[in-house]
């Protein structure tokens, strides 16, 4: 049957994915909001295999919150991405570089 | 004894600095002016009763407070003086009211902030001597940074915001290291009373390291060499009520640290590390006197001669006798009134010439005769004459340093020499001669403001310098008793109990 | 090798062939397709773990809900699709390095004993009548209440948030108002004006 | 299952939760000129939040909502001190907002339910807890941010803040589910009786608890997981940077406390070193970039930073007394730097944020009570006596040099040095340097001037009371670490 | 006579510091009368109770007790106290004596000038001063008199501030003395190291059992008494201007003449040897101490007596006389015979005195004119001045008979029954510095006062004799300047005059050797006897033949002494330069200290300690906190990618498989 860790290695290459993707996209923020999606479908992916190895249910419920919670970050980050592009006329990543130093 | 007269003399000045900071707006400078030299007057009022009533005879401290303040960690509110502090808060006092009446009109600029800054101080300085806590002392000994950053840095020279900076970050670096140190011995003795310090038992390489971390902030404050630098620029550029409140008592702080902590607490260490700092102090002695002698700002001269002069109360610390001991102590208090004078000499023809250069000067004792006679006296007095109060701390210091090692007296006594060169050759260059501008030409002589400080001072030198015997009495028991602390080795009761 | 196991290694290629497209790809559009092929075939993973309540929620509510919020707000934005992947070459070798080595780290530690199947067998699969979906609710309406509560504040203030942030007001928009409309009386729009009867001016 | 749950220590979360809807139902009906009833009930609701959570301060944990939600004297200090300053934020942020536009009911109800967050934060015993109050946290935050919308700035650094903040959640997250892995129970409690049962070497434990340390060195900013506060603390509002700065550091501390010490205190010897490697990154970074900075609200973010790694210091001890160091110096350095920003919003007005260093020079010749003011706040964040600053300085350092951590102690004065420097500069301009020509005079409204008074002389003010202070944090820390022994 | 003598001691000093204080303080208000009035009466009080205790001691009253305490440090009582003995009987007699005369003479002296009450309290100050230095009965207040002499004689010398030469001399000769005064509060500090007292009688009685402590220095052993005995000779030199330390004193001739005569040649420069005599007890026990004395007393006097035969300045004539003088009763000092350098220090106190005070009045007459080239002749215009000018110079260089010739006498036999090493050297040197003395002295005499008057017309017209209050003092020294010499000779050298406050060992008791050289003579048989000895004694012939020289050179062939400076050029330049040591101390102290300073100051201060450490640390920071910063990019991917590093760093260091 399938071990647990190969669920687990699923996870860690989503996770790693997404990771990626945050600092390997210079241009677009929608990727990143994507890639942060991706990022809580990796956790969302350790949690499940958990729970049904542990025979614990509190792993899919947690799940069940995160996918609540991702659903509200997503609706706010949009919200800001809207706003942002109102403000600039772009969403180029590359462009958010007013403040530094 | 039930008293709270320290309390009084530490609140009653930064109170004062606070009601005069309230009270005196720009346009109310007269007012400023007057609460401010009431208020140290009252302050050097209330340290009368101190004196009269403090028992000689003692080591212990007296007029002691107690009250638990953070009570986490074993902070008191601990005041009470021996001998040592009580001279150090009578000078200070005493300082003071002269530093104010010296602003009276030379500072046009605010006023109130300017005495609020100098009472507040007071304040502070007094907390410095009198604090039986660490942390209590420590918070009296920092907070004195701002007040002092502020008046050189608002009424200071051209160069004011890098000298006080300076000053601040130098100053700041070395009580940091000590803070460490205090909590260091708080955490092998559960409390930050200075009392359990001095019992606690401290193992020779703990004690070398606790030494270099107290050495950190008092040779900062000294300033001992190579930690010196942050004097000359602080003394140049600060007005010059700062200059004699940062030389007369802010590096008296320092000498009092040694005598208060590294001394009692790290008596091992102290001789370990003896030979060590008379090394410092013997090159503040010689080196810092070669390089006063070619300074061409006369108040960078006297920055210099002050380190100089402080590297004597090292040296007699470290000599571990009662003679040297006592040696630093009135040396601190004459230097106090000495350099303090100088420094308002300077002043004086600043004021009228807004020129430190030496070379701008020439021929003032042509028009200001009774300015040239005072200063005479405090130039004499710089140099260690006999007979004013210069005199008498080097004298003991050589003669206990004499009885350690006589090259350490030879050396110390170079000061003889180059102490009267650079005084007297700034002196000659700047009162003698002929008249060397129209400048010159036109300056007025002292006022009866100017004649009122400058005597009270004169006198206080002369008065040290005929008839020490007051000061030495008020501080003997307590130099006996240090000099016995400190011979006492902490290491054999470390080996004994714990290794 | 099962059917499950087959199922399994399948749709964790396609998930993680998703999500590298995702990352990748240059129209942002396609990306967000990409990502909903990503979130199905998880989903289809997690069936393998018996959690099919989760995974129908999955497509459900986020392929079906969020990633349309997502191509939505993708084509409302007009964005520069030229521009978009730049250089994006550069860093792909350094982004690779890490990815791979993020990825070995993290295997190294999930292979441990701890994750072993020794430690933590693959159960038995649920008995007939075992419902997830039951299950899960019975739970989060009852020993989880508080947190679901946390939630609901959490998505009302996404609604705050959102309208919040985005609603506004343009002075250059025409609107009507119906209330107003409704409410209008004769007396708004129409004025009466007596006027004085008029007179031939013959005086004149 | 127990059906029957006890709601009493949930009263203040939910008289703010509660309020919250009222008061932007209130708020939907109140005229625009009204809206000062929004503001007052705001107001109002975190007053009340607070002498409720003062009202019922014990020692004694008390559990409810099956165990995920504990209500002790930790929870309680930090809920009385993030309404408390979250209370002060509002009259700080009143007139700002005024005058930007942002004066809206949905600001003071955002507010409100960051402030629920906390407060869930504070009493959480699970990680699913923790995690939604986190997230009700960050997503009002991430929209405070964003919500002076015709902002260029603040538009970007919300988005920056969005971006990164969700990265920091996802880490946490995968770190818990490690956990949960590990110890198969997501109750904080039972998840420090399985850690308890672990070998303490065990690399997966160690691997979740790098997750969860990397997300909470997000949240409280420390280098190299820093980088959102500058950009945020710049490009927020001043309004929104105020709060940001404040009460959402002493949040961050409770899920710390949580976490690490609630949860993973058998792991202490592991996180010791990782958060000596934080906190001396913090300090260093945090004060060197600060200096180099013109600008003061960025200036005070990377003085923020360095904050931070001093208050690690205090956590990284691990003794009660190390603990409830640093709860005493996240306290302290909220209240320092609530007075901190408020200057800036005292000095702004309306089109002008006087946010820049340069804004400052000459204030003693414009306003010397202003200045004195500053000053004072000033010296308590380089930590000089006889401010509250040193106080909280000295606490730290104390826990470290009692685990004998005395270089580190060492590193730290030196780097306080340093950072002394740029609070100096501070002092220096508005001191030392004549102001601008043609700089309009302060003026700001009666409820800020007397706030900013009395916030700025808390500093000093406060010594007498800072041996009981202490002993509060020492009660609250100490009712974390007996819960967990009982 | 009086009931309590202690306040009679006191107000010795003490009439003489009120009436400075007054005169300096109030001068503007008693105006120029009341300063000197109020001075010269208080030094005239002092005068005359020093009489009286004079004799009062002499009936054997002494006195050794403590006016206060100072200050108690260590267990060491510091005090101020007064030894009243013979020997500072004698000082006080002769310092106040001596003070009075001056005092007098600088009303007319000083007449014109505007520091008139100034000078005054300068000179009532120092008789004070000096009073206090002689009355001493411990080392510390010996040291404050020392060290306020010194202060006294600097403001003096510099008293006419406004010229540069004067200040510069004034700077000279206080530094110079510092030095002195280095090794003087060495020796002071041994004296408490070793004895643990500073009173003269605790250290004098525990000074024999200390004798044979030693040290060991320069891999030789060394007594702590020579050590005491050396460091306070430096002491010495520095006040009396003995070789090395000597070059101040004819530097300080710029002062006004009365201080010349006061300080610079009859009391101040004599503290040392006075000191010395003091310390007898002490030098007793060392013998290379006192072998160092004499030869070092030696080298000045014939040294510094060559010297004096080139100068063309009047005063520094006499200066350099001083000088040579100073080293007879040096020379006197290391041959034991303390009693013959006190004896030649109170005689040279009188006739020194007056050929200074005759010096100022013919300058006074010349309208500051001090060249003797531009002098001569003066003979008729002033005839006191030149009579009591001849007596001094008589006094000056032996004639017998009077005073200098029966002190320097008894010096000459001294030191030839030494047997200290070095005595041979020495007793070369004073004999023929016998010859020189009585060369420069007639030179001078005859330049000044005999031959073609050299000045101008203008002044010529005007030369007069100096008013009364000049040559008053003049003849009031010209007498003891004939007879303290005929009066005290037998007592002081042969009579036990002072008693036990000399102290000799009989082994170097030479001067009981030369009164075993008179054994049957006393009274005026002994005078007698020795006046006829002295006529054809070495020292007379050679200073006939030092008069008869200076008689032909300046006044019978007026050009030889031009001739000569060119036949021995390098000699002549050698002497001119007062062998060069004012340029070596110039390039080496002076110049080398500041240079050094200097050096110090830009490099120790200036750039390593500030430039490197303190700044250049402030430089690093500064650049590094402007180098750090850049990594706050302002791109998000950055900071996700520092994120990512720092999770993947932690994990790497703590993950432990």
């Amino acid at each position: 049957m399938i071990p647990l860790s190969h669920y687990l290695i699923l996870g860690a290459i989503l996770f790693a994915l997404s990771v990626v993707g945050i600092f390997l996209n210079r241009k677009n923020v929608v990727i990143l909001l994507m890639a942060i999606e991706l990022l809580l479908l990796a956790v969302n992916v350790n949690f499940v295999a958990f729970s049904h190895y542990l025979q614990d249910t509190a792993g899919q419920v947690f799940v069940f919150f995160i996918l609540t919670v991702a659903a509200a970050e997503s609706a706010i980050g949009l919200a800001i991405l809207i706003v942002l592009f109102r403000n600039r006329r772009s969403i180029n990543v590359e462009d958010l570089d007013t403040l530094k130093g | 004894m039930e008293s709270n007269l320290l309390s009084l003399l530490i609140w009653t000045p930064i109170v004062g600095g606070i009601v005069v900071l309230a009270a005196g707006g720009e346009t109310r400078a007269p007012l400023a002016r007057k609460l401010s030299l009431a208020f140290s007057i009252i302050a050097l009022l209330l340290s009368l009763p101190l004196y009269n009533g403090f028992d000689k005879t003692t080591a212990a401290m007296q007029f002691e407070e107690r009250f638990p303040w953070i009570s986490t960690f074993n902070v008191f509110y601990h005041l009470g003086i021996d001998g040592i502090s009580l001279v150090l808060i009578l000078l200070t006092a005493f300082l003071t009211v002269i530093v104010v009446i010296a602003g009276w009109q030379v500072i046009q600029d605010k006023v109130a902030q300017y005495m609020a800054a100098f009472l507040i101080m007071e304040g502070l300085m007094i907390g410095v001597f009198s604090s039986l806590d660490a942390i209590l002392f420590y918070v009296f000994w920092e907070g004195m940074l701002i007040p002092m950053f502020l008046i050189i840095g608002i009424w200071g020279g051209p160069n004011r915001i890098y000298a006080t900076i300076k000053f601040f970050l130098y100053t700041l670096l070395g009580s940091l290291l000590m803070l460490v140190a205090f909590i260091y011995l708080y955490q092998q003795s559960g409390s930050f009373s200075l009392a359990d310090y001095y019992d606690l038992p401290i193992g020779k390489n703990t004690q070398i390291m606790l030494f270099f971390a107290f050495l950190a902030a008092f040779a900062v404050k000294v300033p001992m060499v190579p930690v010196h630098t942050w004097l000359p620029d602080a003394h140049v550029e600060a007005p010059t009520g700062g200059s004699v409140i940062l030389a007369a008592i802010m590096l008296k702080m320092g000498g009092y640290g040694f005598l208060r902590f590294s001394l009692p607490i790290l008596p091992d260490a102290s001789h370990i590390l003896a030979g060590f700092m008379i090394t410092l102090s013997l090159i503040a002695i010689v080196y810092i006197a070669l390089v006063a002698l070619v300074q061409d700002d006369m108040k960078k001269l006297i920055a210099y001669s002050s380190i100089a002069h402080m590297g004597f109360v090292t040296l007699g610390f470290f000599v571990f006798s009662a003679q040297g001991i006592e040696g630093g102590i009135v040396q601190m208090i004459s230097h106090g009134f000495i350099s303090g004078a100088l420094f308002l000499c300077v002043g004086v023809l600043y004021d009228r010439m807004h020129s430190r250069l030496i070379s701008s000067y020439g021929g003032v004792a042509n028009t200001m005769p009774v300015f040239a006679a005072f200063m005479m006296l405090f130039a004499m007095a710089n140099a260690g004459l006999p007979g004013t109060s210069g005199f008498v701390g080097e004298f003991l210091v050589i003669l206990a340093a004499f009885k350690i090692n006589a090259w350490y007296a030879v050396l110390a006594g170079t000061t003889l020499i180059f102490g009267a060169a650079y005084t007297l050759w700034m002196y000659k260059r700047v009162i003698f001669g002929v008249i060397a501008n129209t400048e010159v030409k036109t300056l007025t002589d002292v006022n009866n403001r100017e004649i009122l400080f400058l005597t009270l001072l004169a006198g206080m030198v002369l008065l040290i310098g005929v008839w020490p015997f007051p000061i030495l009495d008020l501080v003997h028991a307590s130099v006996e008793q240090l000099v016995a602390q400190s011979a006492v080795s902490k290491i054999e009761i470390v080996t004994g109990a714990i290794r | 090798m099962s059917f499950i196991q087959l199922a399994f290694y399948f749709f964790a290629a396609v998930t993680v062939f998703a999500a590298a497209m995702v990352i990748t790809i240059r129209n942002p559009v396609k990306a967000a397709l990409f990502l909903v092929l990503a979130f199905v075939s998880a989903a289809c993973v997690w069936l393998t773990l018996e959690a099919e309540f989760l995974a129908i929620v999955l497509v459900l509510v986020y392929v079906g809900a969020v990633m349309v919020l997502f191509l939505f707000v993708v084509m409302m934005l007009d964005i520069n699709l030229s521009r978009l992947r730049e250089g994006f070459g550069e860093y792909l070798p350094i982004g690779g390095l890490v990815a791979v080595l993020m990825v070995l780290e993290m295997a190294i530690v999930l292979s441990t004993d701890d994750f072993s199947e020794q430690r933590l067998p693959r159960p038995e699969a649920h008995t007939e009548g075992y419902s997830n979906t039951k299950e899960l609710g019975r739970l989060l309406y009852t020993f989880y209440v508080y947190p679901f509560e946390i939630a609901a504040l959490i998505l009302l203030v996404a609604i705050i948030a959102a309208i919040a942030l985005t609603l506004r007001k343009r002075p250059e928009t025409k609107y009507q108002n119906p209330a107003k409309q409704v409410s209008v009386r004769r007396d708004d729009r129409v004025r009466l004006v007596k006027m004085g009867a008029e007179r031939k001016r013959d005086e004149s | 299952m127990n059906t029957a749950i006890n709601v009493t220590p949930a009263i203040p979360e939910i008289v703010v939760f509660v309020m919250a809807c009222v008061i932007l139902v209130v708020d939907l009906y109140a005229a625009k000129e009204h809206r000062v009833i929004s503001y007052a009930l705001t107001l109002t609701t975190l007053g009340v939040a607070m002498l409720i959570s003062l009202y019922s301060f014990s020692a004694d944990p008390v559990y409810t909502f099956n165990n995920m939600f504990i209500d002790d004297a930790l929870s309680d200090v930090i809920k009385i001190a993030v309404c408390g300053i979250t209370f002060l934020v509002l009259i700080y942020a009143r007139e700002y907002i005024e005058l930007r536009g942002l004066y809206q009911g949905e600001y003071f109800v955002l507010v409100l339910f960051a402030v629920v967050g906390m407060m869930v934060m504070a009493s959480a015993n699970h990680f699913l807890v923790l995690y939604l109050g986190l997230e009700l946290l960050s997503l009002c935050l991430y929209s405070l941010v964003a919500f002076q919308r015709d902002s260029a700035l603040a538009t970007e650094a919300a988005m920056k803040y969005f971006v990164l903040g969700a990265l920091g959640s996802g880490m946490m997250l995968y770190g818990m589910s490690i956990l949960y892995g590990l110890t198969g129970t997501l109750d904080i409690t039972e998840v420090r009786q399985a850690v308890g049962a672990m070998p303490l070497d065990n690399v997966a434990l160690i691997f979740g608890l790098v997750f969860v340390l990397v997300s909470l060195a997000f949240k409280l900013g420390a280098v190299p997981f820093h980088m959102w506060v500058p950009d945020v603390y710049h490009g927020a509002s001043t309004s929104s940077t105020v709060f940001i700065g404040t009460a959402p550091k002493i949040a961050g501390f409770a899920i710390v406390i949580r976490l690490l010490i609630g949860g993973l205190e058998d792991l202490h010897g592991a996180w010791r070193d990782m958060v000596i490697i934080l906190s001396l990154l913090s300090i260093a970074i945090g004060n060197l970039i600060a200096i180099a900075q013109s600008n003061l609200k960025r200036m005070l973010a990377y003085s923020a930073i360095s904050h931070m790694g001093f208050m690690l210091l205090g956590v990284l001890a691990g003794t009660p007394n190390g603990y409830s160091a640093a709860l005493f110096y996240i306290l302290a350095y909220a209240l320092m730097s609530l007075g901190g920003f408020g200057m800036i919003i005292v000095l702004s007005r309306a089109g002008f944020e006087a946010d820049e260093l340069a804004d400052l020079k000459g204030l003693n010749q414009r306003n010397p009570w202003y200045a004195l003011l500053m000053m004072l706040l000033m010296v308590s964040m380089a930590g000089i006596p006889p401010t509250i600053g040193f106080f909280a300085k000295l606490s730290v350092i104390q826990a470290i040099i009692e685990v004998n951590l005395v270089w580190l102690a060492v590193v730290a004065v030196l780097f306080a040095v340093v950072g002394a420097y740029y609070y100096l500069r501070v002092i220096k301009l508005m001191y030392f340097d004549p102001p601008d020509e043609g700089v309009a005079s302060i003026e700001a409204a009666p409820d800020l001037r007397v706030v900013m008074g009395l916030n700025a002389w808390a500093m000093v003010l406060l010594l007498p009371w800072i041996g009981p202070i202490q002993r509060v944090c020492l009660t609250a820390v100490a009712s974390v670490m007996n819960g967990f022994a009982s | 006579m009086f009931e309590n003598m202690k306040l009679v001691y006191m107000a010795i000093p003490l009439s003489c510091l009120v009436a400075s204080v007054v005169a300096g303080i109030f001068g503007r208000k008693i105006g120029r009368a009341g300063a000197h009035t109020i001075t010269i009466l208080a030094v005239a009080i002092a005068f005359a109770l020093s009489l009286v205790v004079y004799v009062d001691v002499l009936e054997g009253n002494k006195f050794n007790g403590s006016v206060y305490t100072w200050m108690v440090s260590g267990g060491v009582p510091f005090e101020i106290g007064f030894l009243i003995d013979e020997l500072s009987a004698t000082m006080m007699a002769v310092v106040s004596f001596v003070s009075l005369m001056v005092h007098v003479y600088t009303i007319g002296y000083m007449h014109d000038d505007p520091g008139y009450q100034r000078f005054f309290s300068y000179i009532s100050l120092f008789t004070f001063s000096m009073l206090m230095l002689v009355m001493s009965n411990n080392f510390l207040q010996l040291f404050f008199g020392w060290e306020a002499v010194g202060l006294m004689s600097y403001l003096l010398i510099g008293f006419w501030f406004d010229r540069e030469s004067a200040i510069a001399a004034s700077l000279k000769a206080f530094l110079v003395n510092r030095v002195g005064d280095l090794g003087f509060l060495l020796g002071i500090a041994a004296v408490v190291a070793l004895f643990g007292s500073l009173d003269y009688s605790v250290v004098f009685a525990g000074a024999p059992g200390a004798a044979s402590k030693s040290f060991s220095f320069l891999g030789g052993e060394m007594t702590w008494i020579t050590a005491i005995c050396l460091l306070l000779f430096i002491g010495a030199m520095g006040k009396s201007a003995q070789v090395p330390l000597h070059v101040w004193l004819p530097d300080s001739m710029e002062g006004p003449t009365p201080i010349s005569a006061l300080i610079h040649a009859a009391t101040m420069v004599t503290a040392g040897i006075f000191m010395v005599a003091r310390m007898s007890p002490l030098y007793e026990l060392s013998e290379t101490a006192l072998s160092v004395v004499m030869v070092i007393g030696a080298i000045t006097a014939f040294f510094m007596a060559l010297i004096g035969l080139v100068q063309h300045d009047i005063k520094r004539v006499v200066a350099y006389s001083t000088l040579s003088q100073l080293g007879y009763m040096m020379v006197a000092l290391g041959a034991s015979a303390y009693a013959a350098g006190i004896f030649h220090l109170v005689t040279h106190a009188f006739f020194k005195a007056l050929l200074f005070l005759a010096a100022g009045s013919v300058i006074i007459a010349l309208h500051h004119q001090q060249d003797m080239r531009a002098m001569g002749g003066l003979r008729k215009p002033m005839p006191i001045t030149y009579l009591t000018a001849v007596i001094g110079t008589l006094a000056l260089v032996g004639f017998p008979g009077f005073a200098g010739f029966f002190s320097k006498d008894a010096i000459i036999e001294a030191v030839h029954l030494s047997e200290l090493p070095g005595s041979g050297f020495a007793f070369i040197a004073v004999t023929a510095g016998v010859f020189v003395t009585a060369f420069y002295s007639f030179r001078l005499l005859f330049l000044t006062f005999h031959g073609r008057p050299r000045m101008d017309q203008e002044t010529r017209r005007h030369v007069k004799e100096s008013p009364w209050v000049v040559w008053v003092p003049l003849v009031l020294l010209a007498i003891p300047s004939i007879l303290a010499g005929a009066w005290y000779f037998e007592p002081m050298l042969f009579g036990n005059f002072f008693g036990e406050s000399l102290k000799v060992l009989p082994e170097h008791d030479t001067l009981a050797k030369l009164a075993a050289k008179h054994p049957e003579a006393t009274g005026v048989a002994l005078l007698w006897d020795v006046i006829v000895h002295g006529f054809v004694s070495p020292p007379t012939w050679l200073f006939l033949a030092g008069s008869v020289l200076a008689w032909v050179f300046y006044i019978e062939k007026p050009e030889l002494p031009e001739k000569i400076v060119k036949r021995f050029g390098v000699i002549h330049g050698v002497l001119m330069n007062k062998y060069g040591f004012d340029e070596a101390y110039n390039v080496v102290f002076a110049r080398g200290t500041r240079e050094v300073g200097g050096a110090l100051w830009k490099f120790g201060d200036a750039t390593l300690i500030d430039g490197w450490l303190v700044n250049g640390t402030a430089r690093i920071v500064g650049w590094v906190s402007s180098a750090v910063r850049h990594i706050q990019t302002g791109y998000v991917y950055h900071y996700a990618f520092a994120m990512i590093i720092g999770l993947f760093l932690l994990l790497t260091l703590f993950l432990k498989p």
